[in-house]
């Protein structure tokens, strides 16, 4: 089992996974995860390719509910209500609409840019278009793409280049205050300019929201995050405040992977 | 790279190239195949039909001297009966595609409707004419009217609304629905803003088909009652003595333009063929403007999804 | 309303296409083309006023109209007179007895008589074509009665078709072709057709079919009535009754204008006479019967 | 805001209104089960009465099929044997011709070529099919006859092929959309690897959408199994046991359509039979639908 | 105008960009760009998002041949034959033979691994079932992949990871031994471990080929490149050797992108 040690133990969870396993159809692609999320803190998740970071992520908006044969076991204790999100009683769209996600690919909807932005809060049954005008602007401008796009809101999503793709995502899942946010590796598409706005926001955001990001850049989440979680094989290996896990991991595995890196 | 093996190479792009120029030559022929066999159709009636086209021949009612009769009645009625099959066979079609799509449990319900959907698509009009008698017409009671025989065109053409919305459905990619919930939406929600959106060309394309066949359909609409000599119009909305209702229109009797070519086709005398052929063109033109409509729809959203 | 058979269709039209005229649009016709079996089906249920009916009520019909209460009045409207025809590049044929268009048309034909040399060795050795009206047709019924003394025996791999004029074709096509269908279609298509005279009985004379032969009875057997049925209750009602009035009045001159074969002007008095009397029934005890002249019908029709 | 525990509670009435939509979706998809289940009530109530009188065993394996005639054979295999032929001609012009267009369409043809193309093809469909008919007898038939000097002047061959055009618009215009939907960044990483259009096509672009080309296929094969007029007019209603496509030949459809409108009275055993005919018809479209259902299941790929 | 500045000017040109534009309709998305590529050297392209390197990368195996509307203008020189890659003249299915292309998205088709990865065989006509296994084995070797689907190579390449399906991407291009490489971030979905030998990949690859690689990862093209061209809004604003480049840019603007990012 893993060992979670920190110094600020006080500070309030916004999350907690317990037990957490994951299975696709016979496929179990995570095992007995434990992990806590701390309200107004960055946690990010690191790990090689195939580990099921992206699995992990998924099953805290209920992503995995869209397929036949997915399963949950164990819970993720969201606070501060202390609902169970995998719990079946627990309405999916609730889920959803108090955790919003930014995917791995960008996936802007074949809609001009506005409506993309705009496309949470009309879920979310606002029609005021002052409102929503105010709050696609704000939206955009924290995704650091208002300058590029301001004068082509109309145009269609897709005609933007990659990164500007992905900006519009970040932009899509902000618009709608979110208590949680997931982001899977939201800036493997960006430049450096661009990430570096997102890193930013990303900080910024800490105040108002919790934040859970997969990251493959590992300088990326020692700059950004407060936690760090490191997974292998659908196992959580380590966690621990990200100077401890980047400076003196507990874990032989947890150093080989980042000295891998960084050596 | 070498010269020697540019040579090559460049040999086998030539080889290749022949292959695509010879696909490329044949599909222009097939195309010319299907399109000249159209033309020549549709030359063929305008030849002889033509003659007999004039401002008389579309507001005239049947009759049995050639140059007197008309399709005022036919085209009027093909143009109601089209209506109801549209405005049921579209809502229907694309509402089971969706759920097929977007809301079924791949279970063995599901299975059955599937399977059911693309058996309905090869059974004969006319199996459908005697079904619509017996469930219409008598048991619901809806008469021989053009609500009868729209609703019957809607059931014959469901088959193929059905499948091109689930096809144009299957080819979203995941990752557009996935955004969407992510955004908090209901399944509700994603079906209409991104699903139905996105598919419309598709459907269109079932729609397009679809009623081109249901306007050509004759056997059916017999079979529930459609009649040849009618010489007066459905009621208007609030016309006649005594003043009709928005909907009376639905349960008047009625005939189509398919139903008078047949008739006349099979007269002896060669004016009725003219006639026919008059007529025949008229409902290639109906159908064309019927379907121009969705035709231009379609362009339109084909230029602005691209995945 | 009236509804049924489509050989009937173009004489019921013409007459309430003048009669809807001379009412001003003020009474409705419709006229639909269901077929005999689907009219009288209609009929039977009490949906229709009038039946066209390319063949006497059959038995079935009757019982199906008894059942369901329905009672009718039974009124020839006209003769279709069956022809004969062959291609015009056919010089052997001057002439058919009904003997011979047995030996072609007879169920025992099937597979075996299929050149004109096995009919009669004096014609040449060429394959023989037949195109002829579908099995579930009047014109089928009443050939098959008429030439090979059977209601329904005949071979089966003729080429069959309810759309006469692809008969016309298929005949107009193939110089060893022979076929049947309605006189109008020979008379509309006299060029690529030719009329064979037929020699009813051994010794009579071959008669050419024609409007005059037909009317007086000399073309035999292959000319057949056809009739309307009229709902009693129906005939009850003005317009029902100012329709059948108007018609028998009209067909003689609107039936040539059609094309078919109009019975003499004394046939359509008898009509209305039994229409006045509201003489119910069928005449033919629920079966078909051939080779019946005017004179005939009317006798039977004045029983 | 709400207190975050009120929010997370479900939200009943978007629950129930969710529901109410499912359930009035579902509704809709059933309604083909309900129509099915429909006509085969229909079906086969009216077929119990005909194999009352016919036994099964007549049915399958005569090999006459003359139900109308005095001397009644019910060989179902005849018909099926017409059904089957020109169904299968119709595939042999339609799926070729119609993928390659939609090939061609979809991965050759200039955008212009291909928006003006796609909408007089689908009218394709739209032609009434009688004309075709016409068009199968009058002018392919005489055509093929240039070639085959032996070929009788109605058969399945010209039937089929003209039948074949009629459905190219189902096969190529709903393959073309399933081609069409195929994502370009595909396309892009077959170009990259240095392939031809032709590969990229054969090779990427129709695997990939296999799942509706075998829909529209599908459509196209049941649109053909019921098809009628074209073969009504162009085959000859003849019935013959072939599979021999250049002799004339009668199919379920054409047959049914046939007796539905025809003069037969309703009821009798030889109307009854158009439903057993049916309800063969039925199964054998089941079939085919059963293995292609299966087949797709296998073959259906992800994007 | 750009300077170009470099020690071993005696060094063989791969290709070669002269007077460079190219149009998205009446958008000019590159503006008269001159640029060198040396043979068997490795060439990244740096640049915030939406400059134009993709539009640029895309320019060399005739991609946007593939939609209409699209203009290119100038000459890309084509060692050692000589040939201009834009010119009409010259077939694109040549020219994307000599030169491979791994995207921003992964894209395997929807086929089995194996298939994916014999696809470029294919294509050329190779049929030889022993040939295409070893070759496919060798790219899905290289690609630091065949340990991960060696038991699995039939099934569908969309089943793997969102790392995975990148690498099965590089492996495809690897498998046809191509003379110029063009990577558009090729690692941007990659973890460190693959990231790194994909690095290590390309470094061998030098050996045989020319690269010619986008990222927005500095580091990466620190590490990897022996030339560097930064682009801004269409323009190539400086190219040199790596270390120049990156040390002392000589151009303000560059020095300001690396900084803002490195500082
Ligand atoms: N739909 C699926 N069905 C079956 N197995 C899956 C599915 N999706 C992912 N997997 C498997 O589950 C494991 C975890 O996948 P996941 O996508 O979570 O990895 P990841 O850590 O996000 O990797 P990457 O960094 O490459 O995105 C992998 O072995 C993958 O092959
Ligand atoms: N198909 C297109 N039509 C019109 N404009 C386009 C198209 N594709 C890209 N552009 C525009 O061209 C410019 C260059 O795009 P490109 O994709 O080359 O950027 P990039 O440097 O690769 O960015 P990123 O790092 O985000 O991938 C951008 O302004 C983009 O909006
Ligand atoms: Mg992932
Ligand atoms: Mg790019």
């Amino acid at each position: 089992m893993i060992e979670i040690n920190m110094q600020e133990t006080q500070l309030p969870l916004k999350a907690e996974a317990r037990n957490l396993s994951f299975f696709y159809g016979s496929f179990q692609a995570l095992k007995n995860v434990n992990m806590p999320i701390y309200e107004k803190r960055v946690t990010s998740l690191i790990g090689p390719s195939g580990c099921g970071k992206s699995t992990y992520l998924r099953c805290f908006n209920r992503m995995h509910d869209l397929y036949p044969g997915n399963r949950y076991e164990g819970a993720i204790d969201f606070h501060p209500d202390h609902t169970d999100l995998l719990s079946p009683k627990v309405d999916p769209i609730e889920v959803r609409m108090r955790i919003s996600m930014v995917f791995q690919k960008p996936n802007p909807f074949p809609k001009s840019i506005y409506e993309n932005v705009a496309y949470g809060l009309r879920v979310r049954g606002e029609s005021a278009r002052s409102v929503i005008d105010d709050k696609v602007e704000a939206a955009l401008r924290s995704a650091a793409l208002w300058g590029e796009v301001k004068d082509r809101l109309n145009e269609q999503g897709a005609n933007l280049s990659g990164g500007q793709q992905q900006r519009l995502c970040i932009a899509r899942a902000l618009a709608t205050d979110p208590e949680l946010m997931l982001f899977d590796e939201p800036t493997s598409a960006l430049d450096p300019i661009a990430t570096a706005s997102i890193e930013e926001l990303i900080t910024e955001l800490k105040e108002k929201v919790t934040i859970l990001i997969v990251t493959h850049n590992m300088q990326q989440a020692a700059r950004i995050s407060d936690y760090t979680a490191y997974m292998y094989i659908g196992e959580m290996v380590e966690f621990g405040e990200t100077d401890q896990v980047f400076i003196k991991p507990n874990k032989k595995e947890t150093e080989d992977y980042i000295t891998g890196r960084f050596g | 790279m070498n010269q020697q093996e540019l040579q090559a190479l460049r040999t086998m792009i030539v080889a290749h190239k022949r292959w695509d120029m010879m696909f490329g030559l044949l599909g222009i022929l097939a195309l010319m195949i299907a399109l000249m066999t159209f033309t020549a159709l549709f030359a063929d009636m305008a030849i002889n039909g033509l003659g007999r086209i004039s401002w008389e021949f579309l507001t005239s009612f049947p009759s049995r001297r050639a140059a007197n009769a008309g399709i005022l009645s036919a085209w009027v009625g093909s143009v109601l009966v089209m209506l109801v099959t549209a405005v049921a066979a579209v809502p229907l079609g694309v509402a089971a595609g969706v759920y097929l799509e977007e809301y079924a449990r791949k279970n063995w319900v599901t299975d059955i409707i599937e399977i059911n959907v693309s058996n309905l698509a090869g059974v004969p009009s006319i199996i459908y004419g005697l079904l619509a008698l017996g469930l219409f017409v008598y048991t619901f009671g809806l008469g021989q009217s053009i609500l009868t025989a729209g609703l019957t065109l809607a059931l014959l053409i469901l088959p193929v609304v059905i499948v091109a919305t689930r096809e144009a459905i299957r080819s979203i990619p995941q990752i557009i629905r996935e955004g969407a919930y992510a955004c908090g939406a209901t399944t509700w929600q994603v079906v209409s803003d991104h699903i139905v959106p996105y598919s419309s060309a598709g459907i269109l394309t079932g729609v397009i088909i679809g009623m081109a066949r249901a306007i050509g359909e004759t056997a059916p609409i017999i079979t529930v009652g459609a009649l040849t000599f009618i010489a007066f119009l459905p009621p208007a909305p609030f016309t006649g003595e005594p003043p009709a209702g928005v909907f009376d229109w639905l349960f008047a009797p009625f005939t189509v333009m398919p139903i008078q070519m047949f008739n006349w086709t099979s007269r002896p005398e060669a004016a009725f063929l003219a006639n026919a052929a008059a007529a025949g063109f008229i409902l290639v033109l109906m159908t064309l403007a019927m379907n121009g409509l969705a035709i231009w729809l379609r362009y339109r959203l084909r230029k602005n999804i691209n995945w | 309303k009236v509804d049924g058979s489509s050989t009937v269709y173009p004489i019921t039209e013409a007459v309430a296409e003048d009669f809807q005229k001379s009412k001003k649009n003020a009474i409705k016709v419709t006229v639909g083309i269901s077929g005999t079996g689907g009219g009288f089906k209609k009929f039977c249920r009490g949906e229709t006023d009038i039946s066209n009916a390319s063949r006497p009520i059959l038995k079935k019909e009757i019982d199906d109209c008894k059942a369901a209460g329905i009672e009718y009045m039974e009124l020839p409207v006209a003769y279709d007179a069956l022809t004969v025809v062959v291609n015009p590049k056919n010089d052997w044929i001057k002439s058919l007895t009904v003997a011979e268009l047995k030996t072609m048309w007879e169920p025992g034909a099937q597979g075996k008589i299929t050149n004109w040399k096995q009919v009669n060795p004096a014609w040449p050795d060429r394959p023989l074509k037949l195109f002829g009206a579908g099995a579930d047709s009047g014109t089928f019924d009443y050939f098959t009665e008429a030439i090979n003394g059977k209601s329904k025996a005949s071979r089966g791999d003729f080429t069959a078709s309810e759309d006469d004029n692809v008969l016309v074709q298929g005949v107009a096509r193939d110089v060893g072709a022979l076929g049947f269908f309605g006189f109008a279609y020979y008379e509309e298509n006299k060029d690529k057709l030719r009329a064979v005279p037929i020699v009813d009985k051994e010794g009579k004379p071959a008669v050419a079919p024609s409007i005059k032969t037909v009317i007086d009875g000399s073309y035999q057997p292959l000319a057949r009535p056809i009739f309307i049925y009229v709902n009693a209750k129906s005939a009850d009602k003005p317009e029902v009754k100012e329709f059948v009035e108007y018609y028998m009045k009209n067909a003689e001159k609107l039936t040539k204008e059609v094309k078919y074969v109009p019975l003499p002007a004394k046939a359509y008095d008898y009509n209305l006479g039994h229409f006045a009397k509201r003489d119910k029934g069928t005449k033919f005890g629920g079966e078909n019967k051939v080779g019946i002249t005017i004179e005939e019908l009317m006798k039977l029709e004045a029983k | 805001m709400p207190q975050p525990s009120d929010r997370l509670k479900k939200d009943f009435s978007r629950h129930f209104k969710e529901r109410v939509i499912e359930a009035i979706l579902f509704l809709a998809a059933f309604l083909s089960v309900f129509t099915t289940t429909a006509i085969v009530y229909i079906l086969v109530k009216e077929s119990w009465i005909f194999f009352q009188h016919v036994p099964l065993t007549d049915f399958l394996f005569d090999t006459q099929w003359t139900p109308l005639f005095d001397d009644a054979h019910y060989g179902i295999m005849v018909l099926l044997s017409g059904t089957i032929t020109s169904s299968m001609v119709a595939l042999l012009v339609a799926i070729p011709l119609g993928t390659i267009i939609a090939i061609y369409l979809s991965e050759f043809a200039p955008f212009s070529i291909r928006e003006i193309a796609k909408p007089f093809l689908e009218l394709l469909g739209g032609i009434p099919t009688i004309i075709y008919g016409y068009f199968a007898l009058l002018f392919v038939t005489p055509l093929l006859q240039k070639v085959f000097p032996e070929l009788p002047g109605f058969n399945l061959l010209s039937a089929g092929m003209v039948m074949g055009v009629m459905i190219i618009p189902y096969v190529a215009s709903l393959s073309e959309d399933a081609m069409r939907a195929v994502p370009m960044a595909l396309r892009e990483g077959s170009y990259a690897t240095g392939a031809t259009r032709l590969q990229t096509a054969l090779r990427v672009v129709v695997p990939a959408a296999t799942s509706g080309i075998a829909a529209a296929y599908i459509l196209g094969i049941s649109r053909a199994v019921g098809e009628t007029m074209i073969l009504a007019v162009a085959a000859g209603m003849q019935p013959n046991l072939t599979f021999n496509p250049a002799e004339p030949g009668a199919t379920i459809t054409s047959f049914i359509v046939q007796v539905a409108l025809g003069d037969l009275p309703h009821g009798s055993i030889g109307y009854q039979t158009i439903f057993a005919a049916g309800l063969t018809l039925m199964l054998l479209t089941l079939v085919f639908n059963l293995i292609g259902f299966y087949m797709r299941k296998k073959y259906r790929e992800v994007y």
